[in-house]
């Protein structure tokens, strides 16, 4: 075991990516010389050099575009995009090209490229850098959507991304990066399908990912003080969802407390509210209950943005309400 | 008239730039159409001689119609008859509405809102819902003339021939009339396996719904061969105290009860709760509950034939002491939730847990394991007055211990007299797990482990 | 201009092919009038509602697609735009396939699942197919990427109209390719309309070559109803590019004689300039120059015309026998199956 | 405190602990636990709510004062 950050454990991540494969390489602003926006390439430059680590000016559709054109002539490209604001630049390559090129040419094609974005609110960083607009890809067929919450995850999740045939986006929450924890030195590939329950409970289940699972695990901790079992579960995947895990766990539970940091309009906890209701409708014992960002474009204002996103006590009012 | 895009349905002859008798060909303009959209010009994908326009400028026709014959010029195409129309594809193009060799047919005025193509068949058009509705509702459907598109008979058709008699065989089921309380569902699927009324319940859940805990509270107290209750609104006191009467009678009929006594001197807890609270604030303070609680689960250890469950006739001793906190409600009833692993509890977290419980008892927030699986339970009804109190037990449960109030006694202790603050405790337990010296030796624990509160 | 030669321009010689064979003018001839006939029965059809979508015509543009694709090698890539079915039958897509394919048939080049402004072929790279406007440039940059890195030398030829020039993407694409000194080539079709508004009210810019030499780009204005001019620039420029000159960039100055699209009334055009434009069709322009200079000898045209019909009639038979596929296939193919042909897998 | 502000508390305290119980139905001079069936629990949190409210220990040894809204009263008021 060894202490490292989230940061590190996405380095080592893309290092083992680039040792391992060598169509893989990585391409975005500022990932080489400056070492990434948020330090998760810093050294890989002067360890594969400027092709595998590729500056690009800032040309989001341009880079995008290029890391789909790259992957459909066999190469293997991990795209960093600073933020997932900034991805709406990109939206046309990602939306119109990576998600359809397979469907459209009838299998003929594919695009095997991964795609890396910092997503999510905490730090201040007002509305043009903090939003979470996951629950915008995980609408669109023919993408995998990651939220890697855990170090584990920030490690495991892209070798088996870049090995995907298809378009993969991992989500990386901007407030994980300096979360430190022990990590096995022989931490590797995860399995990218399937929804973690990350603390088992009998009362209520918590449906959290990325950003707001340490919201969810607080908030589960808290009702166990106060004699409220509460399981937490990790999406991990959030296209395709794991219907399974999500509807066995309310099933047993009978209540259901979504945490999303997206806006609850049209959410991704809308999704998951829904899928709840047509599967276990009638094993519920109150009806879903979400806790999701203000509808507001993020503050800046420290109490303004801790107002506006899902708090632990949000959580716990929540699942109040349900009499659980 | 040829389509323009999939939205055309339609299109207006604006103007005629050919004439019969006029040479046309292949990729040459013959017409200038106007649609929803815009003005196109209309190609021709046929050589030869304009027979005769079968549209007049300014009219109107739908996307497929027959606009013009023209004669083939070369040979062997001379007998046929070309059109503008297009061949009977594979594919059914939307409005399918001319026989291709019949041009006659071309409407040559459309009839708003869409070519009513139906409008010649003479049976009327009849949906399965329509006709169970008719059958059901004795309507001969033969004599009515529909209402609905292209002569249709509707539903409404079939209710206004039926309503002279006043039919309640199409009221569907879940039709107004038959509305229970507000519950969850998974409170609605657990009382159809549990065989409780739903109808019977109060809700405690949000908005006053009946959810899981509403249930299986009723379950255990309503078997299921219990006749449904036949008043829907019964107050929810008067559901509880049949409830309560439906369980004890139960567990009177089933369960072979013995009873024990004995008076427990309370001189040393009572001294040490009183030093116990001194270091306190307020809200931490203890009371003589949790000692006596604590106690009960403590001495199961010396005799575990008082903890468990009686199960298919035989015993299964518990593991995990539950104890089951008998709680009166202000309303009426007693309910007797669990306070879970007693016996792994400090005495401050007992406390703690033990306030939580009663409060949310009487506040109708329990929790469903709470109410299913206390193994031994207390009542601590001498709280409120009573010297001793012999309760009954709750099945499947084995043993039920009861605290009477806590009085100054005359006591004779080392041969001195004095005046010391006692309890009665009593012990009703099941004979067919244990007998009275078995239970003797129970009471006897918990009054031992009483004399040394600070270990408790 | 910058880095321009006035290549190919109205005095290429017919023979220009590269084994300067006669029969290689008639090659052009013959893949140009097979696109037009090809093309011709597709609004016939269109008509018929056999063919339903957009249907964007490439009549009158047809040297363009032929001109630059006879120049490239197979493995060489095309990425083309929704105006492709020339581009798709120049690069060896066969008639029936793409015919299937406007017809939504599963015998289609794409199954049924693009329909006329998505056809694919994996055999031949040909990558589309692209309705975005301007949306193909990055794929092609990238294709030119993977090029690079594997060290195989082949070329991307990226097609888009005058209307892409106006989108971002077109922008970054030609900066990032220039940066990388990737081997793509920019054809750029600028036959003067984007759908319905001409060059000079959507650019401030209209001579697009100085687009181009702002990323420091070759560029290359050519005669685009000039199928022998077009191959002409287009060879030197494939030969440049697959040696390691970066990115080049042709203007082809060419005309769609038929609206955008089926359902346009074409309101935005004189009907004297398109009179005027028909008067330099493609087609007559090099069957004029093959019979003057003796390429074409008497009934070749006739041969070649029965020829081509007959290939359309067996494309539009195939596509009408062909089959739809099964429903329950719907989702097939939104995510990769486990065994599939087609690189980059 | 006046008495009235002290009477006020009680209410409001008791209404807490016992939803159901109405002051009104106790005579003078009945103790609180038998007129509104108070257990040792309960009493207990009527204490704890009088803390919370006043910031006033209340003693164990001082419980025998509050078993009377009179008690109760004087309790409060004398206590500052």
């Amino acid at each position: 075991m060894s202490k490292v950050t989230y940061r590190e454990a996405m380095r080592q991540a893309i290092r083992e990516a680039l040792t391992r494969d060598d169509r893989a390489f990585l391409m975005g602003e500022d990932v080489g010389r400056y070492g990434g926006c948020y330090a998760v390439s810093l050294g890989l430059l002067e360890e594969f050099g400027p092709e595998r680590i590729r500056d690009t000016p800032l040309s989001e559709s341009a880079f995008v575009g290029a890391g789909i054109g790259a992957a459909l002539g066999g190469m293997r490209p991990i795209v960093e995009i600073m933020t997932v604001n900034f991805s709406l630049l990109a939206l046309d390559q990602i939306v119109n090209n990576a998600a359809t090129l397979s469907y459209m040419s009838g299998g003929q094609f594919n695009v095997p490229l991964v795609i890396r974005m910092t997503t999510g609110a905490g730090r201040q960083l007002a509305a043009q850098h903090s939003h979470s607009l996951e629950g915008w890809y995980a609408h669109v067929p023919g993408l995998r959507a990651l939220a890697p919450a855990t170090l584990e995850d920030a490690r495991g999740m892209l070798w088996p991304a870049i090995q995907d045939p298809d378009p993969v986006i991992i989500f990386e929450h901007g407030t994980l990066y300096n979360v430190e924890g022990e990590l096995s030195d022989d931490a590797g590939p995860v399995d990218i399908n399937t929804a973690a329950i990350r603390r088992p409970g009998d009362d209520v289940t918590i449906i959290t990912y990325g950003g707001t699972l340490r919201t969810g695990l607080g908030a589960a901790e808290q009702l166990a003080g106060s004699g409220v079992s509460a399981e937490v579960i990790d999406l991990r995947c959030l296209r395709p969802l794991d219907t399974a895990t999500i509807v066995s766990s309310v099933a047993r539970t009978h209540r259901a407390v979504i945490v999303d940091e997206g806006w609850r309009t049209g959410s991704l906890s809308a999704e998951v509210s829904a899928r709840i209701m047509e599967e276990v409708f009638y094993d519920l014992d109150a009806p879903v209950a979400r806790v999701c960002s203000a509808e507001v474009p993020m503050p800046y204002a420290k109490h303004l943005e801790d107002a506006a996103i899902p708090q632990v006590a949000d959580v716990l009012a929540a699942v109040q309400m349900l009499g659980g | 008239m040829p389509s323009l895009g999939a939205d055309m349905e339609a299109g207006t002859i604006a103007q005629w730039l050919i004439k019969p008798g006029d040479e046309v060909h292949r990729g040459g303009i013959v017409a200038v159409v106007e649609t929803e959209k815009s003005t196109i010009e209309v190609e021709i994908f046929e050589s030869g001689i304009v027979d005769e326009l079968l549209v007049h400028e300014g009219e109107s026709v739908p996307v497929g119609a027959v606009l013009a014959h023209v004669t083939s010029r070369t040979a062997e195409a001379a007998t046929a008859t070309a059109s503008l129309s297009p061949p009977t594809g594979p594919f059914p193009p939307p409005p399918p509405p001319v026989a291709h060799e019949n041009p006659v047919a071309v409407p040559t005025r459309v009839a708003p809102p869409i070519p009513a193509a139906r409008s010649t068949v003479p049976a009327p058009v009849v949906s399965p819902v329509v006709r169970r509705l008719a059958e059901r509702s004795g309507v001969d459907l033969a004599t009515l003339s529909g209402s609905g598109l292209g002569g249709t008979v509707t539903r409404s058709d079939v209710e206004r021939a039926a309503q002279p008699t006043g039919d309640e065989g199409a009221r569907p089921e879940w039709a107004p009339g038959r509305v229970g309380p507000r519950s969850s569902p998974f409170a609605r699927k657990l009382a159809t396996e549990l065989g409780v009324d739903l109808s019977t319940l109060q809700g405690s859940g949000p908005h006053g719904s009946v959810i899981e805990r509403d249930v299986r509270l009723a379950a255990e107290v309503t078997p299921a061969e219990t006749p449904p209750a036949t008043v829907a609104s019964e107050d929810r006191p008067a559901a509880m105290r049949r409830a309560i009467g439906a369980l004890m009678a139960r567990s009177k009929r089933e369960i072979p009860h013995y009873y024990l006594s004995t008076t427990i001197d309370l001189t040393a807890p009572t001294a040490w709760l009183e030093q116990a609270n001194l270091e306190r604030p307020i809200t931490g303070r203890l009371i003589m509950s949790v000692l006596l609680l604590k106690a009960t689960a403590l001495a199961v250890k010396a005799v575990p034939e008082m903890n468990g469950f009686m199960v298919d006739g035989a015993f299964a001793p518990s593991e995990a002491v539950h104890v089951g906190v008998a709680v009166s409600l202000r309303t009426g009833g007693v309910i007797a939730p669990a306070v879970h692993n007693v016996e792994h509890l400090a005495l401050d977290d007992l406390m703690a847990g033990l306030k939580d419980l009663v409060g949310r008892a009487r506040t109708g927030v329990l929790r469903s394991s709470e109410m299913s699986d206390p193994t031994i339970t207390v009542t601590n009804l001498g709280d409120l007055g009573v010297e001793a109190v012999f309760g009954v037990i709750y099945p499947p449960q084995v043993a039920l211990v009861g605290f009477g109030r806590v009085m100054e006694r005359a006591w004779a202790q080392d041969g001195m007299l004095g005046v010391h603050p006692c309890v009665t405790a009593t012990l009703s337990a099941d004979h067919r797990v244990s007998d009275g010296h078995r239970g003797g030796r129970f009471l006897a624990e918990i009054d031992r482990l009483l004399q040394e509160p600070e270990k408790l | 201009m910058t880095g321009a030669t006035a290549a190919g321009g109205g005095g290429a010689e017919p023979a220009g092919g590269p084994t300067g064979e006669k029969d290689h003018g008639i090659h052009l001839l013959q893949q140009m009038l097979r696109i037009r006939r090809f093309e011709e029965r597709c609004a016939e059809l269109y008509s018929h509602s056999l063919i339903r979508g957009f249907l964007h015509l490439d009549i009158g543009e047809e040297a363009c697609a032929v001109g630059v694709i006879d120049t490239l090698s197979p493995d060489d890539a095309v990425v083309a735009t929704y105006r492709e079915h020339g581009h798709a039958l120049a690069r060896g897509i066969s008639m029936r396939a793409a015919m299937a394919e406007l017809e939504g048939k599963v015998e289609g080049c794409s199954r049924g699942r693009g329909g006329s402004m998505h056809l694919f072929d994996a055999a031949t790279r040909f990558y589309g197919g692209n309705a975005i406007v301007g949306g193909g440039l990055p794929i092609a940059v990238g294709l030119a990427l993977a090029d690079h890195l594997q060290g195989r030398r082949a070329v991307t030829a990226c097609f888009f109209g005058d209307g892409a020039v106006a989108e971002g993407e077109f922008h970054e694409s030609m900066n990032l390719a220039a940066l990388w000194h990737l081997p793509v080539l920019f054809c750029c079709e600028n036959n003067l309309y984007a759908m319905g508004t001409a060059l000079d009210r959507s650019e401030s810019e209209t001579d697009l070559s100085l687009k181009a030499a702002g990323y420091r780009v070759p560029s290359w204005e050519v005669d685009g109803m000039d199928v022998l001019a077009v191959e002409d620039s287009a060879r030197s420029a494939v030969e440049t590019v697959r040696a390691g000159g970066g990115p080049h960039f042709l203007e082809l100055r060419t005309y769609r004689f038929r609206a955008h699209s089926m359902y346009d009334p074409d309101r935005y055009r004189d009907k004297a300039e398109i009179e005027q434009w028909k008067q330099r069709d493609p087609i007559p322009l090099l069957t004029e120059r093959l019979t003057a200079t003796g390429v074409l000898a008497e009934g070749d045209l006739e041969r070649i015309e029965g020829e081509v019909g007959a290939e359309v009639d067996d494309a539009v038979a195939f596509a009408e026998a062909g089959t739809y596929e099964a429903t329950e296939d719907l989702e097939r193919f939104v995510t990769s199956e486990p065994v599939r042909a087609g690189e980059g897998s | 405190m006046t008495n009235d502000e002290a009477r006020q508390l009680i209410r409001s305290v008791l209404h807490q602990v016992a939803p159901e119980v109405d002051l009104d139905d106790v005579v003078a001079g009945e103790t609180l636990q038998e007129a509104l069936d108070l257990d040792s629990m309960d009493f207990l949190n009527f204490a704890v709510g009088l803390h919370e409210a006043t910031g006033l220990e209340i003693p164990e040894r001082d419980y025998p004062r509050l078993s009377t809204v009179e008690g109760c009263v004087t309790y409060l008021t004398s206590a500052g």
